[in-house]
């Protein structure tokens, strides 16, 4: 998945280090014995290991993070989806990219209207409650903007191969697809015989996004992170990823919780970015700031219908915007 | 009292939830049937939505599966490979409701693609959870509208096993739960014969006549040896479904989600 | 794994539930999807599915969940773990068990010195910080006081095993025993090859304990329960097994925290009793109630080197005293 | 100031660590060398324990890996599973620690039985976390006391996978980690030949001669070309060590718990 490796590395002398600013001055990918047999050689030594997270700018994330031809995902199961995100990356003009989301919702029909993508991964592609995505039906049915692969799964596939990619697993293994049409039209669902009980399992490879990008409540100021609610699949997705960036609503001082120690928690040292934008997941909604905006999914769907009022809504409303 | 054929459906598939139901909720129709069972004959009843949250008690119909009133209301809320991991592949959900585009006579079900896969005619959304819930919830019931471009001989796609392309498939893979074991649509209720698992009406709703139901549905319909008059909605079900619709729009600001 | 599904059946008919007693009247465990081909019917649909948790008596609960050659898990890392229910089933005399912990612990020293176990699967067993477990070890190397056999993983291989039991998955894939002499003397270890990336992947089958006991903090009324801290297998463990049991702390009004969703909660439908036992994790520890005891894991080296003088202290601290 | 050789040991273990390292920390020595680099040299470092509390920064050592303090000062925790599969096998570590009743000169360990499997002459606790440790962390550190018994030419038992029995299964593997890179004992510091993997001999610790370890190893040991004089541990390192050590006596009523 992706073609940016490289591109990736050439920003490995960018990093600039949250309270040590300059000093790490790197952003490299961890390391993933799970890319055996073609996986990346181990780090050597001289470099450190892990570095924290950078707190920046929004725009100055994404044009570090995200490069043409990434897999992408922007996760956050109905709650917490990084809308801001995606707007930068539209006004940045990114393109090529892999989009990877379970529900690909109103930001990823945005960003395919827009021409972003070249492929999407996905297990269900509708407006929740309302109906269809049309931007995505466009590009699937009329190739508009420009053609679209796509990939599909399940949800639990999909569940199951980014907690696959978090574990550093090459695969996801469970009991799922059996009896679908999907694995006839998905040669990345395979079939492996059980070796105890020779039962047949589903197979789908681990996701590694290139870059994962989440919305999140609250940063402490070490750069840790804490999701509330309904916490989807944001922890795996990052944990899955070469790159993190994640946008928050606010930074607090501390996000550890003395009585509450199991809370959804990702640590400064599995993200490279943070950017700070409040309202940063809207019309989708963040738990304890504000709600999903339900008009405007209902809204979307008379906008998307129509290219020209789609594209002029873009215009609007993420062209004119300025960069948080 | 009158009621309105989704009224109609959403009591009959309420009526089919039991108290000990531990139920893996879908948005719309589904969603209105869970909670209205909830609010009267089946008050211990479990709600579980895809998006983690567990033992659920919504005062409103969430408008999408991640409503924050859903995590607000939940015994407690996990993550979504949790969900899918220890939940219901792990099989503790005892009913499974589904629906899509299509649907044949043994009630296996598209909501892929219309026409074929590479070019199709209409791309719907795709599976989302249903393709596992087919086969790991101890049953699954089926809700959609009745019409012959929906009820098949064929499904276009085949996303979510019912019994199989002839019935026999989902028992030859030794599939151990049982399956799709009720439809209700705004005609008729309709439930799998015990041989040849194909869906045949068991009871007609108020006022339907089953030359309604031979018109919309797409292959030559069995009618089970008795066929019943579905009740009718109770009047204490209609006004909890309407309060519950009434609150939803007013909280939504909108038309009932559930519609 | 296990004898005793004819045995957790008889008991069927037993069951008492909260809040309602006599209604529902049994104990049945659910339907394991994941137990192709050799698994159990799906159960009619005759009899409801899921029942409630029931307060129990602890010595009531044991009797009825606890059978001769059952596989029983009695779990908690190094945090809450169940000794009550452990002394329990020591004083009622069970014996036959396939015991399976991760960390066998003093509460298995015990249980293997009374023999109650002519099996162990295990993948540390050392008294924490201390050294040797001294019965586990007599048991092992000289049979006393019964021959004990043992089934041994590591760490990783049981915790994915307990993950693949909750899951409904017939064996765990992971990444693991790379190189280790383990796979040689446990047949229980196989390797795969992943069907994309063809690396070699270990494979343990699920663990699927016939019973399962963990102490917790808090059950409300509704018989859900609260696990907090160092929350360890537990919830896996749990979900994995056929029966489950809970000891725990307290009872209060309500488990569920508006402001803490993410939450480890049990729910009352996974649990087929619950016994209050106030300090029933007594010498280990109950994050909020109690600190650990670590002079008696010290003292128990001593105790447990010599037969007389375990037999002694078993004589005086678990048959002398009154099933809680 | 004087000082013990399991202070020697601690404080060369500790010097290994970096600012940026992420340790999966065992029980003893390995928790009093993570928390001395912590107090010292390297406030940022990351210390994560196997019970699944991540960060944690404990005022005094566990005397288990489960210990209270360590969840009550950690960043989060998580569950056990978890544990294993995102953080030690997803490759977030940097460093594990291990050790064992036997080594030989290519780092790998044995933790499980003296003897043979079937019949021991002693049962040792078994693997723990250490197999997986051994392939997953990014690099391991052996810490283990001198002996002929310790240091031998063969382990009985391979628990945990070091360079291979001959130096060359682990890249023959393709395992992408790098394995042992530091063994610390009580009388020296060694580390793996660049070619061989042979464990060699690259620094004494003070008043601690060749002969000696010579005659504590179990197999012909090698000198690295250059073989320095571990530094003597600084007043600082001790002074914090013996705090630590205070601290924690004090807190579990006993001696030290990382002696």
């Amino acid at each position: 998945m992706g073609t940016s490796r490289a591109a990736g590395r050439s920003l490995a002398r960018r990093r600039v280090r949250l309270s040590h600013i300059d000093v790490d001055n790197r952003l490299t990918p961890p390391i993933r014995p799970g890319t055996f047999p073609r996986g990346v050689p181990a780090r050597s030594r001289a470099v450190p290991p892990f570095a924290m997270s950078a707190f920046l700018p929004l725009a100055d994330a994404i044009a570090r993070l995200v490069r043409p031809g990434d897999a992408v995902a922007l996760e956050g199961f109905t709650h917490l989806i990084p809308f801001a995100a995606g707007h930068e990356i539209i006004r940045q003009g990114v393109t090529g990219l892999t989009l990877i989301r379970m529900t690909p919702d109103l930001v990823y029909d945005q960003m395919i209207g827009c021409g972003c993508a070249t492929k999407l991964v996905f297990s269900w592609g509708g407006n929740p409650g309302v109906g269809s995505l049309h931007r995505l039906r466009d590009a699937v049915e009329h190739q508009w903007p420009r053609p679209l692969e796509i990939e599909e799964h399940s949800h639990s596939a999909m569940a199951h191969a980014y907690a696959a990619g978090a574990a550093g697993m090459p695969s996801a293994f469970f009991r799922g697809y059996r009896g679908s049409d999907l694995p006839a039209v998905n040669p990345r669902i395979a079939f492996i015989d059980d070796p105890f009980t020779g039962e047949p399992l589903a197979v789908v490879p681990a996701l590694r996004p290139d870059v994962t990008i989440v919305h999140a409540q609250k940063a402490d100021r070490d750069g840790n992170v804490l999701v509330e609610g309904i916490v989807g699949v944001q922890k795996e997705a990052v944990l899955a990823a070469r790159r993190a960036l994640v946008t928050v609503e606010e930074v607090v001082d501390t996000v550890a919780k003395p009585g509450g120690q199991n809370a959804v928690v990702l640590p400064s040292w599995t993200i490279d970015a943070i950017a700070v934008v409040p309202g940063g997941a809207r019309p989708s909604y963040a738990h304890g700031y504000y709600a999903r905006d339900n008009a405007f999914y209902v809204a979307w769907d008379a906008i998307a219908r129509d290219r020209d009022r789609f594209r002029a809504w873009i215009d609007a409303n993420v062209h004119a915007a300025v960069a948080r | 009292m009158s009621w309105s054929a989704s009224e109609m459906m959403t009591v009959a598939a309420a009526r089919a939830l039991a108290d000990d139901d531990v139920c893996f909720v879908g948005i719309g129709l589904p969603s209105a049937a869970c909670n209205l069972a909830r609010l009267t004959h089946a008050p211990r009843i479990t709600l579980v939505y895809e998006s983690g949250t567990l033992a659920t008690k919504p005062t409103v119909l969430p408008l999408s599966i991640g409503d924050g009133e859903l995590c607000e209301t939940a015994l407690t809320t996990v993550s979504v490979p949790e969900m899918f991991q220890y939940w219901l592949q792990g099989g503790r959900i005892t009913v499974g409701f589904l629906g899509g585009a299509q649907v044949d006579r043994y009630g296996n079900l598209n909501s892929t693609v219309i026409g074929p896969y590479g070019a199709p005619k209409v791309r719907l959304p795709g599976s989302g959870g249903a393709t596992e819930i087919a086969t790991a919830c101890r049953r699954t019931f089926i809700v959609m509208r009745h019409s012959p471009r929906a009820f098949v001989a064929e499904v276009d796609f085949l996303t979510s096993l019912g019994h199989g392309r002839t019935g026999r498939e989902r028992r030859a893979m030794g599939i151990q739960t049982e399956g799709p074991v009720l439809l209700v649509s705004d005609l008729c209720t309709m439930r799998p014969h015990p041989e040849t698992r194909e869906f045949e009406v068991t009871s007609l709703h108020p006022g339907t006549t089953r030359e309604q139901v031979v018109a919309q549905t797409g292959w030559p319909v069995q009618f089970a040896a008795v066929v019943e008059e579905t009740p009718a909605p109770t009047a204490t079900e209609l006004e909890t479904l309407r309060d519950l619709n009434a609150r939803t729009a007013a909280a939504h600001g909108q038309a009932s989600a559930a519609e």
